[in-house]
């Protein structure tokens, strides 16, 4: 049973992914067809959409499959039907139209993509935590180097049980795990995954990711005040010192593209970095690479990550503001912290490392984008998708980890005269002399253009060192690991 | 009933149950949370009124700066298990009575008023608009707020900073 | 019926009382400001309602913004108040403030 | 942004950039390295502004015209357009070459002069706080040479007097440097207030505050006879109003009779400070917002300009003879040559007077910087009766502070003397002359007919053509001036030499008068090289390197399109015709003061104090008041703070004697009456109600005293419930 659990489980893990990518590819595609179907059948049919609450009815979009299977309309998004498919779709285009369903669908998404890659990255945070230790890791639930680890112990924590402490606000106590998480959750509303997947591409989304993550500190002060624990207290005192303070060099770093770009849209942000690796925000000038060394350094001491993990210190507070939690609402916790720390990557990949966009310059593949099916596919692997940003998103979130396990935590008064007194500062400065740059150097002219290819070469040069890095440690691994661990690995 | 008819009564619920919060909670802690409700849902009613911006500096300044202030001021001034500061059953009366009495005639105003409304229009980029406004029309408040903002920095560290150094002398207490 | 400026007046006046109700019975300074912050956010509310319904035009939604950071301004400086008020006195109790002198 | 605006630009922001530097890790840097760091930076801005001035050179009036670009918009406040740029002309780019050069010297200076200073407080050394307050201040400095409106004028203004206020109380721990601090802070604030009311009309009348902008809409208001010509205010017009409360800034900054107290009191901050601030750059700022306002001056407004500068030079000239500490002397010479320019800004000598102010930076700083070299050598010893013979020791000090000294006094060979008329002198030889050559002109002068009364009226500007006929009806004329603003400044123009010599003198020549001073005498080589280099610029600034650009910048009366070009050509024309003229017939009336002057301190104090003590006691009602310094600062002390106590006074008075009076009288009245209607009326029935009023109002009290006893919540109960009375008001009846 075991061997062949052990042969199966990867290509498990492989299916595993791949289902995940299919099932949230399939709405989306269903979304375009209702889409464009509007489009069409206003078009073909003299058929007046009237704005946004236009509905089709059901007639409406049988006919038009028909249509469609007929030949006499453009096909929509390049998706052709069967007739028995065309039968069971009509139902799912018609409720499709309704924004209601697609919130409820993006909510699905969100609160679907946050567990998964929460447990993904508690997975993969042991893996990388071992292997810089010269550890294997979880190498046994799920077989293939214990990919279901995570999910034997998010079931062992449901099932645990609910500790609740007598001498605890029972309200707020119950209260500040949902607090903490909801607005963890609530980033992604305005976090765009690509141009189309987004749930609301608000006008103000930077900020009001912003203010999630603003919001999202009562939780943990509430947690803290609540377990009525003198650590716990501590911890959550830390957290709001550390919190209110990094907020402004991160907002500072973060005016800096947008003095850039002179908008707090995302997805225009992102659809600015279209252009292939050069046209990425952080190689446009100097000031914007150093923006965004200190959004990234901001945003880990924002997402209480080490080095500035101090709210959760576990050799001095034993483990901060969720001592006293147990069971799922210590999880809770924990998916507000891994959600967090995503947003922090994906945000740092739109605003200044080409969002949802490949190093490619995006229009080399503007045919395939409305090609078929297998084209458009191609297209989302290789020039722009969702796959690209959360692929960004989970490096950044690797460096994170890296970080963490590399650095020693700092003090407390370290923490605020980094912030007050290096961080602060910079970004202030940063911000002046981009707004210089801007406002003097034209994009085209010779100094702006070899301040592009200078800052383009050094981020280039950046990514090939990590590539090379990671290639000469998984050629060596034998080597690397440790000798104690090395007949365990995989294949040994 | 419309979309946004539904969302508005359940953010006027929402906003309206959080003040209520406010009103019974005794624990003070709890009177916080009740007032990070009623900041959350007016922050979501500006955004249905399609005042995204101020929407979300509401979450960002009130929610994420203010009430965390207040918290904080809560944790080191008050104890989870020290006195409760509880009003006299007198002065409640009377303070319910005079609030009770002032919602009833504000109702009633508020009823009777044939209010001249316009149809609301959307602004195309409503946050270039507040930019504009802010640096244009209103520059002077804005700058007079960018002064206050630095005085209540220096005046709060300074009233927040240990006795000691709040004379002149150098001698340090505590 | 549509969603209209009433609608949002008597929210707003809602809020304002329950603020009220807060600042007069809650004896503990940061209740206090609490009620303050309610009765602020009734007013944004009702300037934004009315720079909507009524005017048409975003002066209100300045005005609520000033209020905004206003209100962030007078937290700072009331915590800081209320840390040496704590100091001095051992207690947030604001009824023990009453003696007028330094 | 042409490269001459650009240098410039990069000139002013220099200085900002080690002001950061300084103010962030100033500490760090430490002792000397962060001084260098602010002289390297004032250093660059030198080399920019000679580059900016050698290519300004070598450009035509089209260049010229070409190299100024467009203002960039700020801000629109209420429908005007606040627009900021670099108002470049010849005037611009020779101040601010002037006072990067000295900046750039007296900072070398100062990081000898700091350096030998225990400057601890609480263990911490403030020495690059010096540095870091010197950068800010060249900073400002140099924004203000470059503003071209007057918003961005005043802002720097502002920030100049920051600078100069903090760096007077530098040595915040001693309680007179803080007090003159505040001292020149707040006397600064007198005349600032004058400033804001003036750019308050400004933008009220003329609703532009750019400098071209307004000249233009001045000139305009004149010819179409707006309000600010029409209108008058105490027998006054409106614009003369205007021009007098802008020149309100310049008496508080130039220390200009009334204000002139702070300045003596400033040089409590350390020497290179007052070198720099308080006698070459800030002070001369006062003379540069003139001659920037100096279209925007009425004749009326002009003769209160040049009345002020004459009380100015008199009071301050004549102070400086009595006194005995080297700075108090300096500051009062520093007043007296300020209150010169002014003269000359009020008679309409334009040129001289900026010409006067580039000569005098030069050889003040020069003088000043030698003082301090004298203090710092004889261990911070500041009173010349104690000096006495530090040639010996100080040889190169000893004759920099001379050339200053003949400068300030004016020695040059008249030119009548010379074959063609081609004068030789020192700085101030050409300049104050030449100031008073423009006043006795313009009280003796010959009318050469309406064309050539005003500086540049020879123009080629079709357009000024056109309006040289309102330029002559507005600008002063010939014979128009009382001789009283020429003979006043020509009798003082013997006092400069003499109290200058008395300085000298007393400080370097004759015996050490005491020894321990003078046995510890030295002098330090990073200190003396500065000066060295400003006596060198001292000879240098003469007639042939200033005049001309000052000439090149100098205004045509409401001519706004061009400042350069025709209109200046026929302006230096005029000007130097003028001086030219009056030299000649000044040579024999003012030519010889100096030496008058220089042969009357000789004979004085050749011999020591003893002679001068003689005629101090033989005319003693003059030293006294003279010591007294006129009885300003009593004056004030009686007048400002004695007035506000005497107005306490009164108010007292009023309330105590009318107000109470009032109150009583009806009292007693009521008391009166109601004592009458209880004789009528049956008292038990009365009895019994008033005592049911009585207890009733009793209770109530007690009712609405009790929660009065400082609870908030209360408080905001009471308030709930007038408001719910008022709602309910509304609402219900």
């Amino acid at each position: 049973m075991g061997s062949i659990l052990r042969k199966v489980a990867f290509p498990i893990f492989l299916i595993g992914v791949a289902a995940i990518i299919v099932i949230a590819w399939v709405p989306a595609l269903l979304y375009g067809t209702v889409d464009s179907m509007r489009d069409d059948l206003g078009r073909f049919y003299k058929w007046e959409p009237r704005g946004e609450h236009a509905t089709l009815t059901l007639d409406n979009i049988r006919q038009y499959l028909e249509g469609s299977i007929a030949g006499q309309s453009a096909p929509a998004a390049h998706i052709r039907f069967g007739r028995s498919t065309a039968a069971a779709c009509t139902y799912v285009l018609w409720l499709l139209q309704f924004r209601i369903t697609r919130d409820v669908l993006a909510v699905v998404g969100v609160v679907g993509f946050v567990s998964l890659f929460a447990m993904f990255a508690i997975w993969w945070e042991r893996k990388v935590a071992a292997r810089m230790q010269s550890r294997l890791g979880p190498m046994r639930v799920g077989g293939w180097h214990g990919w279901a680890q995570s999910l034997a112990d998010g079931i062992k924590l449901l099932q645990k049980e609910d500790i609740f402490i007598a001498g605890a606000d029972p309200v707020l106590f119950r209260m500040a795990a949902y607090v903490a998480f909801i607005p963890a959750l609530g980033l992604f509303i305005a976090l765009p995954f690509s141009a189309a997947w987004i749930a609301r591409d608000l006008d103000v989304g930077l900020i009001f990711i912003l203010a999630m993550y603003g919001v999202g500190v009562l939780g943990v002060l509430i947690a803290g005040w609540a377990s009525n624990n003198k650590w716990s207290m501590f911890g959550a005192m830390r957290e709001a010192c550390q919190m209110i303070s990094y907020e402004i060099p991160l907002g500072f770093a973060l005016l800096v593209p947008i003095m850039t770009v002179g908008t707090l849209r995302l997805t225009t942000i992102g659809d600015l970095q279209s252009g292939g690796f050069q046209t990425w925000l952080a190689f446009r000038n100097p000031f914007l690479l150093a923006a965004a060394l200190i959004f990234f350094i901001a945003a880990l001491a924002s997402c209480k990550r080490a080095p500035f993990d101090l709210p959760e210190a576990e050799s001095e507070l034993v483990a901060g503001f969720h001592t006293e939690y147990s069971g799922f609402r210590w999880a809770l916790f924990f998916f507000a912290e891994y959600a967090e720390m995503f947003a922090a990557g994906a945000l740092a990949a739109i605003l200044f490392f080409g969002a949802w966009y490949s190093p490619l310059p995006a229009a080399w593949g503007e045919s395939w984008r409305h090609g078929p099916l297998w084209q458009q596919a191609l297209h989302g692997v290789v020039f722009s998708g969702p796959l690209w940003l959360i692929g960004k998103g989970i490096f950044f979130v690797y460096v994170q980890m890296w970080l963490r396990w590399t650095l020693p935590r700092v003090r407390l008064d370290q923490v605020m005269y980094a912030c007050v007194q290096v961080m602060l500062p910079l970004a202030m400065l940063v911000l002046l002399a981009n707004t210089f740059w801007e406002w003097q150097v034209r994009d085209r002219s010779v100094l702006g253009t070899v301040a592009n290819l200078v800052c383009t070469a050094v981020g280039a040069a950046a990514v090939l060192a990590i590539i090379g890095v990671g290639l000469y440690g998984f050629i060596n691994r034998r080597r690397l690991v440790g000798t104690q661990v090395v007949k365990h690995l995989p294949g040994a | 009933m419309s979309g946004e008819a539904i969302a508005f009564y359940m953010l006027a619920v929402l906003a309206a149950g959080s003040a209520l919060g406010c009103v019974i909670a005794t624990n003070i802690v709890r009177m916080a949370l009740c007032l990070l409700g009623t900041l959350g849902a007016v922050a979501l009613l500006y955004f249905l009124m399609a005042a995204n911006f101020l929407g979300v500096i509401q979450l960002i300044v009130y929610a994420g700066g203010t009430l965390i202030l207040i918290v904080f001021g809560i944790m080191v001034t008050s104890r989870m298990y020290g006195e409760k500061l509880k009003p006299r059953r007198s002065e409640a009366l009377i303070g319910a009575l005079v609030v009770l009495a002032l919602f009833a005639g504000l109702v009633a105003i508020l009823w009777r008023g044939p209010w001249v409304t316009v149809v609301p229009t959307e602004q195309p980029n409503s946050v270039a608009a507040i930019g504009q406004a802010l640096l244009g029309t209103y520059l002077v408040p804005f700058e007079l707020a960018s002064v206050l903002l630095l005085a209540v920095m220096i005046g709060a560290a300074y009233l927040a900073q240990p006795a000691a150094r709040n004379g002149r002398g150098t001698e340090r207490e505590e | 019926m549509t969603i209209g400026l009433t609608h949002y007046l008597i929210l707003a006046a809602l809020l304002f009382c329950c603020g009220l109700f807060v600042m007069t019975t809650k004896r503990n300074a940061v209740g206090i400001l609490i009620g303050v912050e309610l009765v602020l956010n009734a007013a944004c509310l009702n300037l934004v309602a009315f720079s909507r319904y009524r005017v048409g035009t975003i002066d209100g939604q300045i005005a609520a913004l000033f209020i905004i950071v206003l209100a962030a301004a007078e937290a700072a400086v009331a915590i800081a108040i209320f840390v040496n008020y704590y100091r001095m006195l051992a207690t947030i109790d604001a009824d023990k403030g009453d003696e007028l002198r330094g | 942004m042409s490269t001459i605006e650009l240098l410039l630009i990069t000139g002013v922001l220099l200085p900002l950039a080690s002001f950061v530097l300084l103010a962030f890790v100033g500490s760090k840097l430490g002792k000397p390295a962060s001084g260098w760091v602010a002289v390297l930076a004032m250093a660059a801005s030198c080399v920019l502004a000679m580059v900016a001035l050698v290519q300004w050179q070598g450009l035509d009036a089209a260049g010229r015209a070409a190299a100024r670009s467009a203002p960039v918009l700020w801000a629109t406040l209420g429908g005007m357009p606040i627009k900021f740029g670099v108002n470049l002309d010849s005037l611009t780019l020779i101040m601010f070459f002037m006072v990067t050069f000295v900046s750039t010297w007296i900072f070398v200076f100062s990081v000898g002069y700091m350096a030998g200073h225990s400057d601890e407080i609480d263990g911490v050394s403030k020495f690059h706080r010096f540095f870091t307050y010197l950068s800010l201040f060249g900073f400002s400095m140099l924004l203000l040479v470059i503003a071209d409106s007057l918003l961005l004028l005043f802002i720097a203004w502002e920030l100049v007097g920051v600078c100069s206020y903090l760096l007077i109380g530098y040595y915040f721990h001693k309680k007179s440097a803080s007090d003159a601090g505040i001292k020149a802070f707040v006397t600064n604030r007198v005349g600032d207030f004058g400033f804001i009311i003036g750019l308050g009309m400004v933008v009220l009348f003329l609703g532009d505050l750019s400098l071209a902008g307004a000249a233009e809409k001045f000139h305009h208001e004149f010819m179409a006879g707006g309000p600010l010509f029409s209108r008058t205010f105490c027998g006054l017009s409106l614009a003369t109003w205007m021009g007098m409360l802008l020149f309100c800034g310049a008496i508080g900054k130039s220390a200009q009779f009334p204000l002139h107290v702070w300045l003596p009191d400033a040089m409590e901050g350390p020497t290179p400070v007052s070198a720099l601030i308080h006698a070459a750059t800030m002070v001369a700022a006062g003379v540069y917002l003139t001659a920037r306002i100096f279209v925007l001056l009425t004749p009326e407004a002009q003769q209160f300009v040049a009345t002020i500068g004459c009380i100015t030079l008199t009071l301050a000239a004549l102070v400086a003879i009595v006194q005995t500490d080297i700075k108090k002397v300096l500051a009062y010479s520093t007043i007296s040559q300020l209150g010169y320019m002014m003269l000359g800004m009020g008679v309409g000598a334009w040129i001289a007077a900026l010409f006067h102010l580039l000569a005098h930076a030069f050889f003040k700083a020069l003088m000043f910087l030698g003082s301090g070299q004298v203090i710092e050598g004889c261990h911070h010893e500041q009173d010349m009766r104690k000096m006495g013979g530090l040639i010996r020791k100080m040889p190169v000090t000893a004759v920099t502070f001379l050339v200053g000294v003949l400068a300030i006094a004016g020695v040059g060979i008249p030119a009548v003397w010379m074959p063609g008329h081609t004068p030789f002198g020192l700085g101030g030889y050409f300049s104050k002359d030449e100031i008073l050559a423009v006043a006795w002109h313009r009280v003796y002068g010959e009318n050469h007919g309406e064309n050539e009364v005003a500086p540049g009226a020879e123009i080629q500007n079709p357009k000024s053509r056109i309006h040289n006929a309102e330029a002559a009806a507005l600008r002063p004329e010939p014979r128009t001036l009382n001789p009283l603003l020429f003979w006043i400044p020509v009798l003082m123009a013997y006092v400069t030499p003499f109290y200058m010599m008395r300085c000298w003198w007393l400080t370097f020549m004759g015996k050490p008068r005491d020894h321990h001073v003078h046995e510890h005498a030295h002098e330090s080589p990073l200190m003396y090289v500065p000066l060295v280099v400003l006596a060198l610029g001292t000879f240098v600034s003469s007639y042939y390197l200033f005049r001309p650009l000052v000439a090149a910048a100098a205004p045509h009366p409401f001519l706004t399109v061009s400042y350069d070009g025709a209109a200046a050509e026929a302006a230096e024309a005029h000007a130097t015709m003028i001086s030219h003229g009056a030299h000649a017939a000044l040579a024999t009336r003012v030519g010889l003061a100096f030496a008058v002057g220089f042969v009357l301190a000789w004979l004085i104090y050749r011999k020591g104090l003893a002679v001068g003590e003689k005629l101090a006691v033989a005319l003693k009602p003059a030293y006294t008041v003279l010591v007294h310094k006129f009885y300003f600062d009593e004056l004030y002390g009686f007048v400002l703070i004695g007035g506000t106590m005497a107005l306490n006074a009164i108010s007292y008075a009023f309330d105590k004697f009318v107000v109470d009076g009032l109150v009583n009288l009806s009292a007693f009245v009521t008391e009166r009456l109601s004592w009458f209607s209880g004789m009528i009326v049956d008292q038990g029935v009365v009895d019994g109600m008033v005592n049911g009023v009585g207890r009733g109002t009793w209770t109530l009290g007690g009712l609405v005293r009790s929660p009065q006893v400082g609870r908030i919540r209360n408080y905001i109960l009471f308030a709930a419930t007038g408001v719910a009375v008022v709602v309910l008001w509304i609402a219900f009846v």
